[in-house]
């Protein structure tokens, strides 16, 4: 019991400390990435007692040091409490999205079994969308309270925004349940693990040497799921194209105008922590979550046949190691996303949600369906 | 392990209250909320009673329950705007020219 | 004196000499006025005319005293109570089919130059048509409720013709008086219907069939027989224009002058005659009855020709000459002399018809003009009119050897015979009159020289061949139809013979061929006598046309105003009754009943406001209803627990 | 008194205080909030009623799709006014509501369950045997409750589109 409880916390521990870490570094990447891109030196400026090395942990300090060190400002004619209630209402769902997202298969610890996801819930996904729709609260409640033009106007858009996107990707997700037949995470992750040509029906056998070696990822079964949940993901983090809620040029800063210190550090983190879920999300659904091509759990079989055993700590590590890269990948294309591309107006915004993307994935869901149907 | 009277008086109680906000409110999306209040004490019932009798029946109806009421808001929000078009006011004493 | 056992011969050509022209009537009604007035007046000709053509086929195969019949099928049937539609023919049925198609089919053809200029030529004949099926179907009728059938829709397309150019509101006032005062002839017509089918029906014979009627009159007491017979009459006297209810005929005229020869002088009038022919075994059983039709019909005849002395109107002139000639029909009918009634009826179609219609050709020659004060000398100008108007006129007299001699010198002799000799000397008397004012008409019209302006003068000119053929071809008529009824000193009846086995043998108790023809005589020299009046007074001294009414006696000016019968009727019956509707109208209806009415929907308003306070139109005041009516239902069901 | 029943009454206390708050605050705002949170309360109910399909069903649909419609709505038409309550209506209203909750709970608190079949099968309100029941038994109410959301997406556009020549809100 007291053993449970500790295991579990540990692993909610460490997946926190993961998430917003990574969401403080992928700051410090935007900055560069932008300087990049903008073909300019950035973020060289923190330094620690003159010394502008090592920029990555500068910044990792130094940004939490300057936000909470500001004033926090709550204006006079607001509403306090939401004020200050809004930027953890848009922090916490991001946090709490990973709570059934599986970063590892089992991990044997003697006689124990650890399943390396913090709550397995066989409404896994289901969750994620619970928690994700949640998010809107954040920026409406914040731009509600902080009782400025700009920022209302900021909250409407995202609060439309938000609910137009939540259904193209629960629509698009749909084809992916069909095809694994679960709404758990970790089932789907591990189904994942198959090869394709287990999946081919015996009517389309002649494809087994073409595609049959692939793995029976997400993105290979359901590749306009994939596009579609990426872009609405994308939508859902409402940064560059789809940041209309903030629309500096339009709305100054949009639903945080009225925000500083350490509140709008929450948001900031809170956007960053949504970037992540994002990757992971896109990770799990789609490009296998924690499964390294033909890595068992007693180690490799490759599609020719030849078997590579290895211990089951290695397969663990392994395993882990493959999600945190495919998620830091996902990331850096969202920032790379996020630099190179310009803002959708908002009418364009609304027809891209309501007016194609909805229709695919409806388009989706019956193709896979039949599909289903014609393979049985 | 609960007993099944905590969740139907709770219901009960719930559902009182919303009955009050729809009564006395005077601004129509407050009353509407209150319906969405007592909707899901209802819900709570099916529920508790699904979970009683051991039958997925209770859990089904509330699905439906869920559907009815976000079309009863959808439509009753749309209503409000375009109402709050007309006169600009949400309260439903200034919308009582429908009578005799 | 129930005649003999007829052999019925069944025939269903008959069912078509009605159908015909109804088929004529919907095809206008609907494609009339698309298919143009040569088109529809066309069709509607040629449906009277193969009508005709039928009529004559059966005529031809009629076997003596035969009856062809056709049930088309069952009408009423409840009980023992039956009633068909069924048609049946015998030798009275046959003479009134030949006048009434054959009348009908030569109007018909004069129509169609007549109303040439009429925008409601299409109208008019989809209501001739009507007409023509409905008068068909009253003297086909082998009951008596067919027969009423067709006694109210003639009487309906006499409404609807007198009323015809309806813009002219006196016309439709004409058309309305028509058919109020025919509804009080058809209340009695009807009663009588009801009172014959109960008196039979005590006896257990429920049947209007007038075969099995003529079995079964022995049922009926003599009394019963006699109030039958009177309603009956009553309504003839609406329908063939007998004092009292004779008022509308003249006021017909305001109809076109066809209708007035077809429907108001040829057949309709006639309709009473034949009915009362019709049920003549119930009229032979009441005496007293006949009696009355007798005083009645000489009262008329005499009555009208007095009027006619004095009218100016042309068309007035010859209304009241056909309601004196319709009196005398009565006056034969109340001899029991039924043949004789029928044939005055055969012989006047003719010669009235020819009349009306040759006034109808000099009022479209003087487009309107109806006053014979301005006419005059038109002798010349249109010659046909003028020698078939003499024509008539002549048989109408009963100049010797023409139609109206025949007919009427044997009514006068049927009413010599039986020893009716005030009725004789009326009916001679009216002879006198009657020559006096055709004559006196014929010499204001086409003698002495125009007294119209000269507009109307220029405008003379004779009628186009379409109207004056069927006036050659009546005028023929006038002269030669009377000769197959001629008296037994000369070639004798073959009439007398032919409806002998319908009416039995009508016993005129025997009396020298010198008497008779004395008779005759007599009446040819008082009829003399009237031409001469009217030749010396209108005839010899052409220049001074009518003199006025002023320098006139009395008698003149009570006669030139219809003995103010209209003026008597409008002060006795008429204006109490539109007092009485207008106090009704004004009075009661707007107070008493309005007042209950609107009482009742005051009271509930005045009840309503109470509650209407608990409607306040605020949602959740009806919202709060539904909690407290919950609260109820909970508390109850509690209770009940 | 065992920990489920303690949690239980932490949860009922915070459900009726939250559902207070929807009723009697004065914002509008802070009641859709005060809502919002009783909506996840029920939630946190259904899940420990084993429904958990239904609980996070409950917070998708309604915090997550109507309750932001509301919020949405809210900010639209944003209503500066505060409403003024006329007292003595509020005391009827609340007197009555009060009275349906005491005929109410007493009526629940003496009714007897019965024997409880307690089903405390793993799969009981999983998501397989709810999709189960739904396409099996319930499927004809299934598609009439697709209709009629349809219908609703129809009616709602109809009403809410702004016809030309009329200035609407916000």
């Amino acid at each position: 019991m007291i053993v449970d409880l500790a295991i579990i916390s540990v692993k909610a521990f460490l997946v926190l400390f993961m998430v917003l870490n990574l969401a403080g570094i992928l700051g410090w990447v935007e900055r560069k990435g932008s300087a990049l891109i903008q073909d300019r030196i950035g973020a060289n400026r923190a330094s620690i007692f003159g010394f502008a090395g090592m920029g990555l942990v500068n910044t990792l300090i130094a940004d939490p040091l300057k936000f909470l060190t500001k004033e926090d400002f709550i204006p006079p004619a607001g509403d306090k409490l939401l004020h200050t209630l809004a930027p953890c209402m848009a922090l916490f769902p991001a946090l709490v999205t990973f709570a059934v997202i599986p970063f590892g298969d089992v991990l044997i610890l003697g006689d124990r079994v650890i399943n390396l996801q913090v709550a397995n819930l066989n409404v896994g996904i289901l969750y994620v969308f619970a928690m994700g729709s949640l998010g809107v609260y954040g920026i409406v409640i914040g731009a509600w309270a902080s009782n400025n033009k700009f920022s209302l106007l900021g909250g409407v858009r995202g609060s439309a925004q938000m609910i137009s996107y939540e259904v193209a990707m629960g629509l698009s997700v749909m084809g992916v349940l069909m095809v694994y037949s679960t709404l758990d995470l970790q089932e789907i992750a591990r189904d994942q693990g198959m090869l394709i040509r287990e999946l081919l029906p015996a009517g389309a056998a002649f494809l087994q040497p073409v595609i049959g070696w692939l793995p029976a990822w997400g993105v290979f079964l359901q590749p306009l799921a994939f596009l579609l949940f990426f872009t609405a993901a994308v939508a859902e983090t409402k940064r560059i194209p789809f940041d209309l809620p903030e629309g500096e040029s339009e709305l100054v800063a949009g639903y945080h105008v009225e925000y500083s210190g350490g509140k709008f550090l929450m948001f900031f983190a809170g956007e960053f922590a949504e970037v992540v879920t994002a990757a992971a999300l896109v990770t799990t659904l789609f490009f296998g979550g924690w499964q390294v091509p033909y890595l068992m759990r007693d180690g490799f079989h490759f599609p020719w046949g030849s078997i590579w055993l290895l211990p089951h700590l290695a397969v663990v590590i392994l395993q882990v190691a493959a999600f945190t890269l495919k998620v830091l990948f996902f990331c850096w294309l969202q920032i790379l996303l996020r630099w190179s591309v310009p803002r959708f107006r908002y009418d364009q915004v609304m027809r891209l949600g309501w007016k194609m993307m909805l229709p695919l994935a409806l388009l989706n869901v019956a193709v896979t369906a039949l599909i289903i149907v014609a393979a049985q | 392990m609960v007993p099944l009277n905590y969740y139907l008086i709770l219901s009960a109680i719930v559902f009182s209250i919303g009955v009050v906000g729809v009564l006395i409110r005077r601004n129509l999306i407050v009353v509407l909320m209150s319906i969405e209040l007592m909707l899901n004490a209802v819900n709570l019932t099916f529920i508790a009673f699904a979970r009683h009798l051991g039958s997925m029946a209770g859990q089904v109806a509330v699905f439906f329950v869920m559907a009815v009421a976000a079309a009863e808001a959808v439509i009753g929000l749309a209503i409000i705007i375009s109402v709050f078009r007309q006169t600009r006011t949400l309260d439903p004493q200034n919308m009582q020219l429908l009578k005799w | 004196m129930v005649s003999a056992e007829f052999s019925t011969v069944a025939s269903d050509l008959l069912r078509w000499i009605p159908l015909i022209p109804l088929c004529a009537t919907v095809l206008n009604l609907f494609w009339g006025r698309a298919w143009g007035n040569r088109t529809a007046g066309g069709l509607a000709c040629a449906a009277v005319g193969a009508s005709f053509a039928i009529a004559l086929y059966l005529f031809w195969q009629l076997p003596a005293n035969g009856v062809l019949r056709d049930p088309v099928y069952t009408w009423i049937e409840s009980g023992l109570f039956k009633v068909n539609v069924a048609f049946q023919v015998d030798a009275l049925t046959a003479a009134m089919l030949l006048i009434v198609t054959g009348i009908g089919f030569l109007i018909h053809i004069y129509s169609l130059g007549y109303m040439a200029h009429d925008e409601g030529f299409v109208r008019f004949f989809i209501y001739l048509n009507l007409f023509i099926f409905f008068m068909l179907l009253l003297v086909m009728a082998d009951n008596l409720l067919l027969l009423f059938v067709g006694w109210e829709g003639v009487g309906l397309c006499s409404y609807l013709l007198i009323g015809f150019w309806y813009r002219d509101i006196n016309n439709t006032i004409a058309g309305n008086k028509a058919f109020i005062v025919n509804r009080i002839g058809d209340f009695g017509f009807i009663l009588g219907i009801f009172l014959l089918v109960t008196g039979l029906g005590r006896q257990g014979v429920w049947t209007l069939d007038f075969l099995e009627l003529q079995k079964h009159t022995e049922l009926l007491s003599p009394a019963m027989i006699g109030a039958i017979t009177l309603l009956l009459f009553i309504g003839a006297t609406g329908k063939s224009a007998q004092i009292p209810l004779f008022v509308w005929l003249p006021d017909a005229m305001a109809g076109p002058t066809p209708v007035s020869a077809l429907i108001h002088a040829a057949t309709m009038v006639t309709a009473g005659v034949y009915m009362t022919a019709r049920l003549h075994f119930l009229f032979v059983l009441a005496p007293a009855t006949l009696s009355l039709i007798a005083w009645i019909g000489a009262a008329t005849a005499f009555f009208a020709a007095t009027i006619a002395l004095t009218q100016n109107d042309i068309k007035k002139v010859l209304a009241y000459s056909t309601i004196s000639q319709l009196g005398y029909m009565f006056l034969a009918v109340g001899m029991a002399a039924f043949s004789a009634a029928i044939f005055h009826v055969f012989t006047h179609a003719f010669f009235k018809a020819c009349l009306f219609l040759g006034s109808g050709s000099v009022i479209h020659a003087l487009d309107g003009e109806q006053d014979m004060r301005k006419m005059g000398g038109l002798n010349s100008r249109m010659p046909t009119t003028y020698w078939t108007y003499l024509i008539a006129t002549l048989a109408i007299a009963g100049a010797p050897f023409s139609a109206g001699f025949f007919s009427k010198d044997l009514i006068l002799w049927e009413a010599f015979s039986r020893g009716a000799m005030i009725l004789w000397g009326i009916g001679l008397i009216t002879a006198g009159l009657t020559a006096f004012y055709m004559f006196r008409q014929l010499f204001m019209v086409f003698h002495g020289e125009f007294r119209g302006d000269d507009h109307a003068k220029a405008h003379l000119h004779e009628s186009p061949a379409v109207m004056t053929f069927p006036l050659v071809i009546l005028a023929i008529g006038s002269i030669f139809a009377g000769w197959v009824g001629a008296p037994e000193y000369l070639w004798g009846s073959r009439w007398e013979h032919w409806l002998q086995p319908m009416f039995g043998a009508v016993a005129a108790q025997e009396s020298s061929v010198s008497t008779e023809v004395l008779v005759t005589v007599l009446t040819l020299a008082v009829v003399a006598v009237g031409f001469y009046w009217a030749y010396a007074k209108y005839g010899r001294a052409p220049a001074k046309g009518a003199p006025s009414a002023a320098e006139q006696g009395f008698l003149y000016r009570l006669s030139l105003n219809k003995y103010y019968i209209d003026e008597i009727y409008d002060y006795l019956i008429v204006r109490p009754f539109t007092g009485c509707s207008r106090f009704f109208a004004e009075f009661v209806d707007p107070r008493v009943i309005d007042g209950a009415v609107n009482g009742v929907a005051a009271i509930a308003r005045g009840l309503s406001w109470v509650w209407c306070g608990l409607q306040t139109g605020n949602v959740q005041h009806y919202a709060t209803g539904l909690l407290v009516g919950t609260l109820a239902l909970l508390a109850y069901f509690l209770g009940q627990s | 008194m065992n920990a489920a029943t303690v949690i239980f009454l932490i949860l009922a206390t915070l459900l009726v205080i939250s559902s207070l708050m929807v009723v009697f605050l004065r914002r509008v705002v802070h009641c859709a909030m005060a809502l919002v949170t009783a909506l996840l309360l029920i939630a946190i109910l259904f899940i420990s009623l084993q429904a958990p399909m239904v609980g996070v069903l409950q917070v998708m649909v309604y915090a997550g799709a109507i309750m932001v419609l509301f919020l949405f709505v809210i900010m639209f038409l944003n209503p500066g006014v505060l409403e003024q309550p006329s007292v003595a209506w509020w005391g009827l209203a609340v007197v009555l509501s009060v009275l349906l909750g005491a005929f109410l709970v007493p009526l629940f608190s003496q009714y007897e369950p019965g024997d409880n079949p307690v089903t405390s099968t793993e799969l009981f309100g999983s998501p397989d045997v709810l999709a189960k029941s739904l396409f099996g038994e319930f499927v004809l109410p299934f598609e009439i409750a697709s209709v009629l959301l349809l219908v609703a997406i129809i009616g709602a556009v109809v009403l809410a589109k702004r016809e030309h020549g009329s200035d609407g809100a916000a």
